[in-house]
């Protein structure tokens, strides 16, 4: 029942004053605890990943021949690998893949997808319901299946990955992006920037941008962790990263084989990592959503 | 005996801020009101000022982070706010209806409309499907629907503004309600169509003896239709009484303002002097909330107003009520 | 007057709007043929219930959605039909003040901005003479200027209103259209801003185009009126006129179905049955043929133009008005 | 509106999006970096050797001509031969269906069987301590890699516990296979009354089903609790509040309105969901259409990828129609989309 009325009269007595980025970011941790322990996650990988070189007790492609296969112990914390290789120094080391696929395909993914959503939807017309058919038609299939398969198609290189992911994920963004922009393209502001004369770039890059991109920024995070996740998949499958790549997906690889026999350490270290980082992307992502988006938490 | 007797009724807004200390937005500040049967009180204010907060916390459909601190709402000499939601469920509805101001979303999408007036009648009585269904014709055909036999098979998309607003009416009736509450029931429908709902309300009112709130923020509903008014100004209510009383001889500075706001008054030359936005419902001031915004405010303001009486159940909350000097002419 | 003599800034002829509904065969006629023009320094009140086409008509003459048919002569000059990259330049000219202040302001823009962007656009003036002329602005519509560094989020609705003013007052334009400007407005605010409307058409020879569904309003402000209905002017007249009056038999209806913010005032009211047409199916004949009391058969194949009616700057269309028996009292 | 015109009206849009699968599939494998002609000459293969197998392949025409002969060979069920198998392609493909399905509708079924109740009770109380649980059990599905969570259970059913067989195949290596009725083991066995395979094949689904359902349940978990929070806090459901309605029976209004979005949802989680069950079939050697998948991309078998990437295409649009037509029949406002 009517209670937008009385909500707008209380936003409009209690405008908020101005807060630096880290008292926002302190305030809105604050507010949705799951956000606050996801960036925390976050950036304990994060600081794994630029500190390895001092945090590795071992080179993480070193071969110990007479060490093949140890169990955990004080030397090697988290055992050795099939090839005597120190899984706990590659568990630091693979941090750095994390980051170095997931933040590269999230920023190319934004960088496609961001003018493609603002420009389709504000033309609308061919293009747009043309592309949109397109990037239906991509939604028939899985993603995994989708990116192994491209992957496996254009070549197996760390880089060329990264290109997948961006590319296949920047219809997400698009996507975000053009139905903000949809929305806004009939709203009142934008109307009134047309009636006081301004050219089209500056009605999409002054008047639209800045209001339709939130919706796509709040996605990164979520984004992010399907980047790891699809990374990992794909270097599981033995496609584009190879063992003995300190690649944690890739090291889930090598020690599936020895899971029925009992050698758990292999593929259970790696494994939590690759958990953890993706559901410390997921659930600063989730906050993320639900500070922006408070009627998901809405009434009884 | 008064139908529905408000008093003191106090509703906060209770929520966090972003260094998590509580905040508390003072919504309603001790709201007391009466409704007698057979008649219509209008409940007029500006946004913000606590008019439909005032209808859900009467019947107990608040969202949080609305909450009632204080206060009694008396329907028929019970209390409804300690009761029970089950005993509150057997009153809403039932002797209390509400007409809402978005008919066409509050309407279930997925259920005819005959299915919806029968499910009401079902709810709160022993009455058995064909009694109910021509309990529904009947009510369909009270509220001026044309083919109400046929119009109870149709979907609620189906249905204009207009209609719809005269099916939540005919929803309300079902139940034959002693109180009937409507939160701005013409908002959003055309001029020929409001006209067409408020006489049909009126009537209905009249012919079933029932009493009736009319919330609104439109004067010229108030004084076309209802027999008795209250002011509301930032969560309070500062001026009750009736109709021709308030317009005629307006006790309350806010009140004397906003009849001089209407075109009509300005048309002739009257002129309102605002001063400024309502109070921050976080910081309320002390004393006359008005204070600040009126400009016959003096020394004593700063303590709280009276309820004072300037004619027969014609009362204002101003330390001056019925005394201000005419300037405004 | 000298209005009458000098050319008109706007002059509208045959203006068609029609919408596509997503269907084969199926227009939403919004706008069916319509004239009027206005003159420097004249402010012409267009009324009409919702889908009387009113703000279709002010959306269209500003080249925001594109005419159907028509011509539009914008200052001797026909711009119905120029490329939109032409019609820039001109919008330096026209300006817009629209209905919800709350959203026709861009979010992420500071007031300073928001006012100086048709100077950004439209002058060669400096960052310091556009400072200048900012508050110059602020003052001419009684904003603080501590507002200028605010965002839009920070100003109350009255506020965000006269930020709008300032800013289609920029460049000194020679046509204004006001879409319902006070609608959204709570009746505190919306005196002050009609107060200040006043004031700018006393100041500038603009023309005005004002349009809105409140009929105390619009009488407050215009010097003529017209009165849509179903994208069709039924009546044209001075103000006054149109009150005291009104020839064609919905003007009537909608006079007396307008609430008078005044217990005492005496009121023929004569409710009209139904709503209005969808205008997908637009009626034959006179498109009111469906709810006029007075209809006769002819009104169902002939449609009515605009004739004489009373003295001659009093037009109306109906077709009863011939017999006389145009009056539905 | 019709169902006819209904069903027709979806046809016409599958068709043109059915041509752009094919197309892009086709274009994908040949214009990508895959060189099936070196996979199968060899090492050793002279330029000769070469240009025949480029010839039998029908690599030696212009592209058009052989997207051509593709969309004529589509048409007429011809989708080639597997060059891993050599066998044809669809002939693969139809065998491993059923195996393939069992798994997946087992594992969406599931999921959503324990997804659906648990994401209504969260929002029937929001921010209480259920509500917090199933958000971080959510999280977590959403986050844990399908394999990894096959490799877990293996390790732990299997090789600790010794509850579980080894992860290779559908049924125990000294259990005779039933006769082939559906295709499925479990099926078949019933239906041949075979109790032994029957405990075999059911002993071999239970790891795999289960994954699939933790990863199912996570996304319709979350889902579902957000419908059924937007259905709870709308107008309509306040409007049944205040009409005092028993709370029964606006539980059951908020089920009703909530069952078509939800439903849709589930319906796209079994497209999506496809990928998760082809790397489970590769954990657990299942040796259905995923797996079969899954091979012939690592091993550039393009032929097979190219009728298992159309399969995909044609299962999912299978399903948006089923979903469209289901929500149909039971939504008043259907016609109105």
């Amino acid at each position: 029942m009517p209670s937008e009325t009385t909500s707008m009269a209380l936003r409009e007595v209690t405008a908020e004053p101005e807060f630096s980025l880290w008292q926002r970011i302190i305030g809105l941790t604050r507010r949705s605890p799951t956000a606050a322990v996801g960036l925390g996650i976050i950036l304990f990988f994060g600081m794994l990943a630029l500190m390895a070189q001092y945090l590795m007790p071992h080179e993480p492609e070193l071969v110990y021949a007479e060490r093949v296969l140890h169990p955990p112990s004080s030397e090697h914390l988290f055992g050795t690998d099939g090839n005597g290789m120190d899984i706990f120094s590659r568990v630091i080391y693979g941090a750095r893949f994390g980051f170095g696929i997931a933040i590269p395909a999230v920023v190319l993914a934004l960088v496609i997808g961001i003018p493609v959503g603002l420009w389709t939807g504000y033309r609308g017309g061919m293009v747009d319901e043309a592309l949109m058919r397109f990037f239906d038609g991509l939604r028939v299939f899985p993603s995994i299946i989708l990116a192994l398969a491209v992957v496996a198609a254009t070549g197996q290189s760390l880089i060329n990955v990264v290109i997948v992911l961006g590319v296949l994920d920047s219809p997400v963004f698009a996507r975000v992006v053009r139905s903000e922009v949809l929305a806004l393209r009939s709203s009142v502001f934008v109307e009134s920037a047309i009636a006081a004369g301004n050219p089209t770039w500056r009605i999409l890059f002054i008047h639209l941008l800045p209001n339709a991109i939130q919706g796509a920024m709040a996605q990164t995070a979520v984004r992010a962790a399907w980047a790891v996740r699809i990374s990992a998949t794909l270097a599981f499958l033995g496609i584009g990263i190879q063992a003995p790549t300190p690649e944690w997906g890739a090291m889930i690889r090598q020690g599936a084989e020895f899971m029925i026999s009992g050698q758990w350490w292999v593929a259970l270290f790696p494994g939590v990592a690759l958990i953890l980082l993706v559901l410390g992307l997921n659930m600063f992502g989730d906050g993320m959503q639900e500070i922006l988006n408070p009627r998901s938490r809405a009434e009884k | 005996m008064n139908l529905l007797q408000v008093r003191d009724l106090e509703t906060h807004f209770i929520s966090r801020d972003i260094d998590n200390r509580v905040r508390i937005a003072h919504a309603l500040n001790g709201i007391t009101f009466d409704v007698e049967e057979g008649e219509i009180l209008g409940i007029v204010g500006e946004t913000g000022a606590g008019k439909s907060l005032t209808a859900q916390s009467v019947v107990g459909l608040l969202r949080p982070p609305a909450r009632i601190v204080g206060g009694q709402v008396r329907f028929e000499g019970r209390d409804l706010l300690t009761m029970s939601e089950d005993d509150l469920n057997a009153i809403r509805g039932n002797d209390i209806a509400m007409v809402v101001q978005n008919p066409r979303t509050s309407l279930d999408p997925l259920s005819r409309i005959g299915d919806q007036l029968i499910r009401i009648r079902r709810a709160h009585s022993e009455s058995s499907e064909a009694e109910a269904r021509s309990r529904a014709v009947e009510m369909m055909t009270a509220v001026g629907i044309p083919d109400p036999e046929l119009r109870l098979s149709a979907w609620p998309h189906e249905l204009s503004g207009g209609m719809a607003q005269r099916v939540l009416i005919a929803m309300a009736l079902m139940n034959e309600p002693k109180l009937l509450i409507a939160d701005e029931p013409t908002t959003g429908l055309d001029v020929t169509v409001q006209a067409q709902i408020l006489e049909l309300l009126r009537d209905l009112v009249t012919r079933m003896n029932m009493g009736a709130i009319i919330i609104t923020h439109d004067l010229g509903v108030v004084a076309n239709f209802c027999d008795r008014m209250a002011v509301m100004f930032a969560g309070g209510i500062v001026e009750t009484g009736t109709v021709g009383d308030v317009f005629e001889n307006p006790a309350h500075p806010y009140t004397s303002n906003l009849v001089d706001a209407t075109p009509e008054r300005l048309k002739i030359g009257r002129k309102a002097v605002f001063g400024g936005a309502p109070p921050d419902l976080y910081n309320l001031p002390d004393g006359c909330h008005h204070r600040d915004r009126c400009r016959f405010a003096r020394e004593e303001c700063s303590t709280p107003p009276p309820l004072r009486e300037v004619g027969l159940k014609h009362v204002a909350r101003c330390h001056f009520a019925g005394e201000l000097p005419e300037t405004a002419q | 007057m000298t209005a009458e003599q000098t050319s008109p800034v706007l002059d509208v002829r045959g203006l068609v709007k029609h919408f596509p509904t997503g269907k084969r065969d199926q227009v939403v006629h919004a706008v069916n043929g319509v004239n009027f023009s206005i003159r420097p320094g004249e402010t012409l009140g267009m009324v009409g219930e919702s889908g009387s086409g009113k703000s279709t008509i002010g959306r269209t003459v500003l080249r925001l959605t594109e005419p159907t048919a028509g011509k539009i002569a914008f200052q001797g000059q026909e711009i119905a039909e120029m490329p939109m990259a032409a019609c820039r330049p001109l919008r330096a000219d026209m300006q817009m003040v629209f209905q919800d202040p709350w959203s026709a302001l861009n979010p992420r823009m500071k007031v300073r901005d928001l006012i100086a962007e048709p100077l950004l656009l439209h002058t060669k003036m400096t960052r310091g003479e556009r400072r200048d002329r900012t508050d110059e602005l602020a003052g001419r519509v009684h904003l603080s200027t501590d507002f200028l560094t605010r965002y839009p989020s920070d100003l109350s609705g009255g506020q965000l209103q006269r930020v709008c003013i300032a800013r289609a007052i920029a460049t000194n334009p020679k046509l204004i259209i006001l879409d319902e400007p006070t609608s959204s407005l709570d009746i505190s605010v919306r005196a002050g801003i009609l107060e200040l409307l006043a004031e700018i058409k006393q100041q500038t020879e603009a023309a005005v185009l004002f349009i809105s569904h409140d009929l105390g309003t619009v009488r407050l402000i215009s010097d003529r009126i017209v009165v849509l209905y179903l994208g069709k002017i039924v009546e044209y007249a001075d103000a006054d006129a149109v009150f005291e009056d009104a020839a064609h038999p919905y003007t009537q209806s909608l006079m007396s179905a307008h609430l008078p913010a005044n217990p005492k005032a005496e009121i023929r009211r004569h409710v009209l049955e139904g709503e209005v047409p969808s205008p997908i199916d637009m009626p034959s004949g006179c498109a009111f043929h469906t709810r006029c009391p007075v209809a006769i058969e002819d009104c169902r194949r002939t449609e009515p133009q605009l004739e004489a009616a009373g003295n001659n700057t009093h037009q109306a269309a109906c077709l009863r008005i011939l017999d006389g028996k145009n009056r539905i009292d | 509106m019709t169902f006819t015109r209904f069903f027709l009206r979806r046809m016409m849009m599958v068709i043109p999006l059915l041509v752009g699968i094919v197309f892009g599939t086709f274009m994908l494998i040949r214009v990508g970096g895959l060189d099936p002609v070196g996979l199968l000459a060899g090492p050793t293969a002279t330029a000769e050797e070469f240009d025949i197998i480029r010839a039998e392949l029908g690599l030696d025409q212009p592209l058009w001509a052989q997207f051509g002969i593709y969309i004529g060979n589509v048409l007429q069920g011809d989708l080639g031969e597997s060059w891993l198998s050599t066998r044809p392609v669809l002939d693969d493909m139809l065998d491993r269906v059923p195996v393939t399905l069992e798994l997946l509708l087992w594992g969406v079924g599931i999921g959503a069987i324990i997804g659906i109740p648990i994401g209504l009770k969260a929002a029937f109380k929001p921010d209480g301590t259920f509500d917090h649980v199933s958000r971080f059990f959510s999280l977590f599905g959403f986050s844990i890699p399908t394999y990894w969570l096959g490799l877990m259970m293996l390790f732990v059913f299997f090789y600790l516990l010794r509850w579980a067989p080894p992860g290779i195949g559908r049924i125990g290596l000294m259990v005779s296979q039933p006769p082939e009725v559906t295709g499925t083991y479990l099926m078949d066995s019933l239906i041949a009354g075979d109790w032994t395979a029957f405990r075999s094949a059911l002993s071999h689904l239970i790891l795999p089903v289960t994954c699939i359902a933790v990863i199912a349940a996570a996304p319709i978990i979350k889902h579902t609790r957000a419908i059924a929070i937007e259905v709870i806090s709308s107008d309509a459901v306040r409007y049944a509040k205040a009409s005092g309605l028993p709370t029964l029976t606006v539980r059951r209004m908020v089920l009703r309105n909530a069952a078509t979005p939800v439903l849709t949802f589930v319906g796209t989680e079994l497209t999506g969901l496809v990928g998760t069950t082809s790397l489970i079939e590769y954990v657990f050697a299942w040796g259905g259409l995923g797996q079969y998948g899954l091979n012939a991309i690592i091993n550039g078998d393009f032929t097979a990828v190219q009728g298992y990437v159309l399969f995909l295409a044609l299962f999912s649009i299978f399903v948006f129609l089923i979903i469209d037509f289901v929500v149909f029949l039971i939504e008043p406002r259907a016609e109105l989309q």
